[in-house]
């Protein structure tokens, strides 16, 4: 018996060890990682509110991630007298376990990919990150209060409701490529395939997606399970130390895993910017520019830093910028390191994508209100719904017209367009017939209830 | 390989669990639950077969089991919720009505 | 090996978590002993080389159906439903139909065995890369030889879908 | 936990939740999450300021005003010190009384600010709060280069002032007012015509005129139903009457007409600010009273416009130097009232968005 299960593990580590070795690597990092992503969302933030946002620890606050994650680490671990003690423990781990299984399945480069072309591909992505939302209800349910319970209500509803709109839109965009694997996707989007990114090809899908992908991350405006102006925390309430911040760690990793399936569905993967269009090659060298930019930056700011240990910090990102500069412009000059073309270029290019999506999503918190729950459930159910599933239907269609007069790449536009032209009439007859609906609700709204 | 037989057993085992449930428990959403353990346990078997004949129809019938479960769970909530609303009880001994 | 191994660690765990659904008092924890074994069967699923069903099952059942449960569970008062009496008295009912059960597939394991006078047939092992693309495989089989069941799964969903608005719905 | 069946839910909010704006206490009974009904419990910062006077004399009761409505202490303050010099039957020279105005609509301004920030806060919106902040420091900064203090200010003495203007008083009001102006556009710009901003506030908390004066409530809620009333026009007092500006007024009272009104009345105190420095009059700053004040015998009412609606205040007098009574008419209090009206129907979100909308500082609610 036990010399079965020894023969096995020896069997499945022969066979799996390299996957394993990266995603202990990434559940290693990706703490880090997070820790730094709120770091830039706490400084964005600050630049866009007219102030400096986190600076004492370390160089205009560059450690204070690290700060951060020891103070909830050694914070007193509350569990509510009448908590469900069990669901209290298994939530955060069950939230934050689902957010990172999720990310085996994206490819971050052509190499880089923990479970390797998986057939169920994207789907494996989509599935596994929706698990998290037992971690919000059970949380919920387990602290045994009511903000906790109506939090956790409120964000399986919205969960349940948008996946339906994200998973239309997921649909629209894998009707060009006819399979799920992750990597097959993002090179149907290269020269061997269509040659263009599926955002121009089916936008309106892009923007179902972008819409549900922000809600099903429970991110501003549509963060009422967490809304702490209303429900204090939502079904986080309740949690402290530890496992308050692994829900945190979990939020933040699905909002890598959503952008991440974005850049691989639309926005072309590890693919550079027009990667089919040869005159453009020149873009390669725009990696190695924009780090040497901030390694240059670095330096020039190093001078002005209060303390010996900044100076010598600054100094130290500087180099590190350059070595990575430096890494970067190699596999395009030097002929030895072009067989790395695809897979150095092609992480900063994925990272890249995925940063500037994320850098959308906070810029949409620092701007706009918070919707109500009913708001938020119509806008799901009477707007995003509708809209994904007409433009599937569009996209078809589309794809079928491509097909009868043999367009392919760039040619395809000239069907997809219509389609997505037509998609966004059907949507602002949507939102008009909703303002009318609106009005006419807002009118008997206040005279009804007070007779109760 | 396995013999099949191991997940015709795995299969029966759950699948009784599953009628132990029903017949046993008196609240209407574990009897549910255990529903659909039994209809679990069935699409083991279907997909064990599937791969046992290289035929993909087994596993295409447990996708319609699936789709079958969630319209069974869907009316059934549904009723347990307007049930509930009336009687305040989710024990099934106690609805001994059929009309309301 | 790993084959095996795999079967019995999700076997295991989805006979075990299937008890403990059926024998929990508290709701909550039978539904998280039925996502469980639900998983468990997914694993299973995965281990017979059905990558699609394998996601189906976490998709539609774990995250759909079960959700469901979870939510409902949550919405019907559980402080009352908990002091009441949780089982039934049909314990011996319940035994003995599952003794039947268990005798019944048993006979038939036990004459099959000696009917093909070499015992059950055994799964052959092809190697992963040898396997047609699972989903590709389903969808051309579902599409195809069973448009028409497809289709008339999708009636029977819409129909269950208006049925759950009707019965949820309040009546003011 | 019942959340549907026969019984609701009834729900805590606060007094430590962070959008009740202080201890305020909301009992909420909840159907699903439309509230049924409501109770407000408060009382958690009660200080019996009324009681504190009656042992207190009428100067050394005057910084007390100010810890009532803490964000609007100007406010509170001119209105304690007119009715005081009404029972006294002084009047403070003219150059104290437009001083007084422009301190009091600069004070308008920091409260509106204060609330616009943190309703849009509750809201969801988080980025107004900041530039709110930011407009407010300035005025808090002139405050404190008059009297050396920035919140609970004590900025007007019975009778007139104590300091003089500062030097560059003009020139930082003026100042002020003209960044404001582009400033409150960028507010505007983030919220006015956002769809969510819109969705979130029209229709919500509807209080209709009849209503708000039953209720007696006063201020921008008042005037955001449609009543065109606003004691600085109705009974001037200060220096209002030489002033033009508008009464803003809404059409339906929801929470979008009650921040349009809070709005507008932001432009017009800048207006009145600009119209005020233009000239200050020369001539002393402070009226012949005593050190030792000792009104006649009678009782006084005074009311002025707080940023927040009317604070009153009725003191009695028995000739001696404390007052016998006083009562405070504390518009958040009053304006309290109305939660339960406006709230009925909506959803637990839309009770801090009322919450908010109404303005109320717990300090004067409590006293």
């Amino acid at each position: 018996m036990m010399n079965a299960i020894l023969q096995a593990t020896l069997e499945f580590l022969k066979l799996y060890w390299a996957p394993l070795l990266c995603g202990v690597a990434i559940v290693a990092i990706l703490p880090l990682i997070v820790g730094y992503i709120v770091l830039v969302e706490r400084k964005l933030m600050a630049d866009m509110q007219a102030r400096l946002g986190p600076m004492r620890v370390g160089p205009h606050g560059l450690l204070q991630p690290i700060a951060d994650a020891l103070k909830l680490l050694i914070k007193e671990d509350i569990i509510p007298d009448n908590a469900d003690k069990l669901v209290f423990w298994l939530a955060p781990v069950l939230s934050v376990g689902a957010a990172l299984l999720a990310l085996a399945g994206l490819a971050i480069g052509p190499a880089f990919q923990i479970a390797q072309d998986i057939n169920i591909g994207i789907l494996f992505v989509v599935g596994i990150s929706a698990l998290g939302i037992f971690g919000i209800v059970l949380g919920g349910w387990a602290s045994n209060s009511h903000y906790s319970l109506m939090g956790a209500l409120r964000s399986s509803a919205q969960l349940v409701s948008y996946e339906t709109a994200a998973g239309m839109a997921l649909v629209s965009a894998l009707l060009f490529t006819g399979t799920l694997n992750v990597k097959s996707i993002v090179l149907a989007q290269s020269k061997d395939g269509e040659g263009i990114w599926f955002v121009m090809l089916a936008p309106v899908a892009f923007f179902t997606y972008l819409v549900a992908s922000i809600a099903e991350t429970n991110r501003a405006p549509f963060d009422l399970p967490e809304a702490e102006s209303e429900l204090v925390a939502g079904y986080m309430t309740e949690f402290s130390g530890f496992r308050w911040s692994l829900y945190f760690l979990a939020e933040y990793t699905n909002m890598i895993v959503v952008s991440s399936v974005a850049t691989t569905l639309f926005l072309g993967g590890w693919l550079r910017p027009f990667a089919s269009v040869p005159w453009l090659n020149f873009l390669d060298f725009v990696p190695t520019l924009l780090i040497v930019a901030v390694g240059a930056y670095c330096i020039v700011r190093a001078p002005k830093q209060p303390a010996r240990v900044q100076q010598l910090f600054m100094l130290a990102v500087a180099g590190l910028c350059f070595v990575v500069g430096l890494a970067l412009l190699a596999p395009v000059l030097v002929p030895v390191a072009k067989p790395f073309y695809a897979g150095i270029h092609g992480g900063f290019w994925f990272i890249f994508k995925v940063s500037l999506y994320i850098y959308f999503f906070m810029w949409l918190r620092f701007t706009i209100p918070r919707y109500r729950f009913d708001q938020l459930m119509r806008l799901g159910w009477h707007f995003l719904i509708p809209l994904s599933i007409i433009n599937v239907l569009l996209v078809g269609v589309a794809l079928i017209a491509g097909a009868y007069f043999n367009l392919k790449g760039w040619g395809l536009l000239l069907v997809t367009t219509p389609a997505a032209v037509i998609a966004l009439v059907v949507a602002l007859l949507i939102l008009n017939a909703e303002k009318e609906r609106n009005a006419r609700q807002n009118q008997t709204v206040a005279s009804d209830f007070y007779a109760g | 390989m396995l013999p099949i037989g191991h997940y015709l057993f795995l299969s029966l085992a759950l699948f009784i669990i599953g009628v132990i449930g029903v017949v046993t428990r008196r609240n209407v959403i574990v009897v549910l639950m255990s529903i659909e353990l039994i209809l679990n346990a069935v699409n083991i078997n279907l997909v064990a077969f599937s791969r046992l004949y290289g035929d993909v129809a087994g596993q295409v019938f447990a996708l319609f089991i699936i789709a079958d479960a969630a319209a069974e769970a869907a009316v059934a909530l549904g009723i347990i919720i307007a049930f509930f609303r009336n009687r305040e009880t989710v024990l099934e001994d106690e609805m001994d009505l059929l009309k309301w | 090996m790993l084959d095996k191994v795999l079967f019995y660690f999700f076997a295991a765990i989805a006979v075990a978590s299937a008890v403990l659904m059926v024998t929990r008092r508290n709701v909550v924890h039978s539904a998280i002993f039925l996502i469980t074994a639900l998983l468990a069967t997914a694993g299973i699923f995965l281990q017979l080389r059905a990558e699609f069903l394998f996601i189906v099952q976490i998709i539609l059942y774990v995250g759909g159906i079960m959700v469901l449960f979870v939510f409902v569970i949550m919405l019907v008062n559980l402080d009352v439903a908990l002091q009441q009496i949780q089982f039934a008295r049909q314990k011996w009912v319940a035994l003995l139909v599952a003794l039947a059960l268990a005798a019944q597939v048993g006979f038939m394991f036990w004459t099959s065995g000696k009917m093909a006078g070499q015992g059950l047939p055994v799964l052959t092992a092809v190697a992963a890369n040898r396997l047609p693309a699972n989903s590709e495989t389903v969808a051309h089989s579902l599409f195809e030889s069973y448009l028409l069941p497809f289709e008339i799964a999708s009636v029977l969903l819409l129909v269950a879908m208006i049925g759950a608005v009707v019965m949820a719905k309040k009546r003011t | 936990m019942t959340l549907l069946g026969a019984d609701e839910l009834v729900i805590n909010m606060g007094p430590q939740h962070p959008s009740t704006h202080g201890v305020l206490r909301v009992k909420l009974k909840l159907d699903g999450e439309r509230v049924i009904g409501s109770e407000c419990i408060i009382g958690y910062l009660h200080r019996g300021v009324e009681k504190i006077a009656e042992n207190r004399t009428y100067q050394q009761f005057a910084p007390y005003v100010d810890r009532m409505d803490y964000v609007a202490a100007v406010s509170s303050g001119l209105g304690y010190c007119e009715a005081v010099e009404k029972l006294l039957l002084v009047e403070a020279p003219p150059r104290a009384r437009v001083i007084r105005t422009i301190l009091t609509e600069l004070q308008r301004i920091a409260s509106h600010l204060l609330w616009l920030g943190t309703h849009a806060l509750d809201i969801g919106a988080l980025t107004p709060l900041f530039y709110c902040f930011r407009e407010r420091e300035e005025i808090l900064k002139i405050f404190e280069k008059y009297c050396g203090a920035r919140l609970t200010t004590h900025a007007f003495r019975i009778g007139g002032l104590q300091y003089e203007a500062y030097d560059t008083f003009e020139r930082d009001v003026e100042r002020f007012c003209k960044d404001f102006e582009s400033r409150i556009l960028e507010y505007e710009t983030l919220l006015t015509q956002n769809r969510i901003w819109i969705g979130r506030t029209k229709g919500v908390g509807i209080l209709t005129a009849a209503d708000a004066i039953a209720f007696g409530v006063t201020g921008p809620v008042l005037r955001a139903s449609g009543v065109k009333w606003d004691i600085r026009k109705a009974a001037p007092y200060a220096a209002y009457d030489q002033y033009k500006f508008e009464i803003p007024v809404g059409t339906i009272g929801d929470t979008y007409d009650r921040y349009l009104v809070r709005m507008e009345e932001m432009r017009q105190s800048r207006l009145i600010c600009l119209q005020a420095i233009e000239n200050i009059p020369a001539g002393p700053i402070m009226a012949k009273v005593g050190k030792v004040l000792k009104p006649p015998p009678g009782e006084v009412y005074h009311a002025i416009e707080a940023p927040k609606g009317e604070i009153g205040y009725y003191i009695v007098s028995d000739g001696t130097v404390m007052p016998y009574r006083v009562h405070i008419r504390p518009p958040s209090f009053i304006n309290l009232q109305a939660f339960d009206r406006m709230v009925r129907g909506h959803l637990v979100a839309d009770v801090v968005a009322i919450i908010g909308t109404i303005d109320i500082v717990l300090g004067e609610v409590d006293r």
